[in-house]
């Protein structure tokens, strides 16, 4: 059970480790402003989202398991509702292509 | 498991200081608060392996602050942003 | 693998320390000082000061970011105008000189700190019993140095007079900041209603946690403060005037509260801040539930700054 | 190394850092954020000293780290003061400089009100 749980928890995190790479290449390598916030979200969305899967079987009690869930859907609103105004305010300032 | 943990802190907190050049090199305003958005999630990430390398309960609480401000950069980048008529700014101070 | 991480994590620091000192535009040195504060919280946290971690990465991530984000905007304009006042290349140079000798010496007090450190830490453990409480970063800061604390709430106050005293007379007892605006039904006003409601939970478990566990009512308080200016920065209510009395007597109910308390220590236990026996854990109580509002409201109304707007007719 | 060490010596770094920015950058805005980083490198110090003082079963000494907690607020209430002050400036003045012969010309709508 103890390997199981331990296996499951490298395995998503890895998981997340991988997405925050994808992200920050993402961020490096993408041509313009809209298409790097698009590399950003998947960082937030999937890379927190897999390191909390993976370490919500080791959170010791429900309140434990519970912040940490709360915490993914904090960082889910905040990553979406900050790319859209990004975004927004990016392209009111930006001359019309 | 521990030493584990601690390495995949490690890396996140790597990867998302390279992605800090861009605060470097910009060139917008907006591509420089997206690397420190980006640190600031891999911040509450790194922070979740570190409480759960440590097994100090308490760390998971920080990232919980950390995560119910997150928006607050954003937020103030918009509001503070030129061409945001009220906060005083000339609405044509665009470049 | 610790170590690893450590010299990592001290690395960045000093990365984005150098930056915000050389970068020439306000904002990229305000943006790298923001990443600063969030990679100070995990520093707090490898040196096990979980309480100061929380601090940080509520005020030094969260308030001071806002501040310095809005101050770094309506300040791009001038901005060309301060860099031509470069200060001379001797200036600079003696400038490096002080700064290089002063960071040396720190650095040989730290290399020569006496090794069994001097600590404080079995004085508390031995007492901490007294108070009632679990923590012991909140035993120290509402028992054993409540002067610290309640000089702080203090400070906090002549600051926001201090902020306060800067408003155009036509303003005086106004509306504090710029009137925001926005869009209804749009994303900023739909966050500022979904959040809210999350951070005050978030805020008061951060507060009640605090008596065994790292937290308290600065943290509680900074988180409540940011949500109420979120509410405001989305245009969905507005600061209250400053001329209010709910206003004023909120600012100070809290550390009357406390001072009260300390007085009727130095008539039932003999001094100035001490609790009866049997009693502190109850009177701390009340300390922290008078002075989280008290605190909130502060921290606000700071963010907020001076009045700028008269009281609308 | 341990890790107080470690951040004891980046502290120290910090330090002269901030201070050096204080003095010689010539924007008022930066120097509040040199001070800001002048004031964290003294908190980590007195936190890399509260992490040696670590004993009876607490990570570090508990009471360099309440003060810490004490001195983080007073330094973000100076901090705030020091902005609203920079705005007040810029508002009266028309422009950001410490400087006593200001090269931009005040705005003839903002006097000393």
């Amino acid at each position: 059970m103890r390997t199981a749980l331990d296996a499951w928890t490298i395995l998503s995190v890895s998981a997340g480790v991988f997405f925050f790479l994808a992200g920050t290449v993402g961020l490096l390598r993408f041509s313009d402003t809209f298409t790097r916030l698009h590399a950003l979200t998947k960082a937030d969305n999937l890379g927190v989202g897999l390191v909390v899967l993976g370490l919500l079987p080791r959170a010791g009690s429900v309140l434990a398991g519970l912040k940490l869930a709360v915490i993914w859907f904090l960082v889910l609103l905040a990553g979406s509702t900050v790319s859209q105004l990004i975004a927004r305010s990016a392209r009111s300032r930006r001359p019309r292509a | 498991m521990s030493d584990f943990l601690f390495g995949a802190s490690s890396l996140v907190l790597g990867m998302v200081a390279l992605g800090l050049t861009r605060i470097l090199r910009g060139p917008d305003d907006a591509d420089r608060l997206m690397a420190t958005l980006l640190l600031g999630t891999g911040g509450i990430a790194a922070l979740l392996l570190l409480g759960a390398a440590s097994g100090d309960a308490a760390v998971v609480d920080v990232a919980l602050t950390l995560a119910v401000l997150a928006v607050f950069a954003g937020v103030a980048f918009v509001r503070a942003a030129p061409g945001e008529a009220a906060d005083g700014a000339a609405p044509d101070d665009t470049p | 693998m610790t170590e690893a991480f450590d010299i990592l994590l001290a690395a960045l620091i000093l990365g984005l320390a150098l930056w915000t000192a050389i970068a020439r535009e306000t904002f990229a040195a305000v943006l790298g000082f923001m990443a600063y504060g969030l990679l100070l919280t995990l520093v707090w946290v490898r040196l096990h000061g979980v309480d100061v971690a929380l601090t940080e990465g509520a005020i030094g991530g969260g308030l001071t970011g806002v501040l310095l984000i809005g101050a770094a905007a309506r300040s791009r304009a001038t901005e060309s105008v301060s860099l031509a006042e470069r200060p001379g290349t001797l200036t600079r140079a003696l400038a490096a000189g002080l700064a290089a000798a002063v960071a040396s010496a720190l650095a040989v007090c730290v290399l020569i700190l006496p090794v069994p450190a001097p600590t404080l830490a079995h004085e508390v453990a031995a007492n901490l019993a007294s108070t009632g409480v679990g923590n012991p970063i909140t035993g120290v800061l509402l028992a054993f140095r409540a002067m610290d604390t309640l000089l702080e709430a203090i400070v906090l106050l002549f600051a926001l007079v201090g902020v306060w005293s800067l408003a155009p007379d036509r303003a005086w007892g106004g509306r504090p900041g710029l009137r925001h605006s926005a869009d209804p039904n749009g994303i900023l006003a739909y966050v500022a209603r979904v959040l809210p409601p999350i951070g005050v939970v978030v805020a008061m478990y951060i507060f009640w946690v605090g008596a065994d566990h790292p937290g308290g009512k600065f943290q509680g308080a900074t988180i409540l403060a940011s949500m109420w200016l979120l509410v405001m920065m989305a245009g969905l209510a507005d600061a209250p005037p400053i001329r209010r009395s709910w206003v004023r007597v909120g600012l100070v109910a809290g550390p009357v509260v406390f001072i009260a308390i300390g007085l009727l220590g130095a008539w039932t236990a003999g001094a100035f801040l001490a609790y009866p026996d049997g009693l502190a854990k109850p009177l701390i109580l009340v300390i922290e539930f008078a002075l989280m509002p008290s605190l909130t409201l502060t921290l606000g109304l700071l963010m907020a700054g001076a009045p700028q707007r008269p009281e609308a007719p | 190394m341990s890790a107080a060490t470690l951040f004891g010596l980046c502290a120290a770094t910090l330090v002269g850092l901030g201070l050096y920015g204080v003095i010689a950058h010539p924007q008022p805005l930066r120097k509040i954020v040199a001070f800001n980083i002048l004031g964290s490198g003294v908190f980590l110090m007195l936190g890399s000293v509260a992490r040696r003082g670590a004993a009876a079963g607490m990570g570090g000494d508990p009471v360099p780290q309440a003060l810490l907690i004490t001195g983080i607020v007073v330094a973000f209430s100076a901090t705030a003061l020091a902005i609203a002050l920079l705005l007040r400036l810029s508002e009266v003045s028309g422009s950001v400089t410490l400087s006593s012969d200001a090269p931009a010309e005040p705005k003839p709508d903002a006097g000393k009100a």
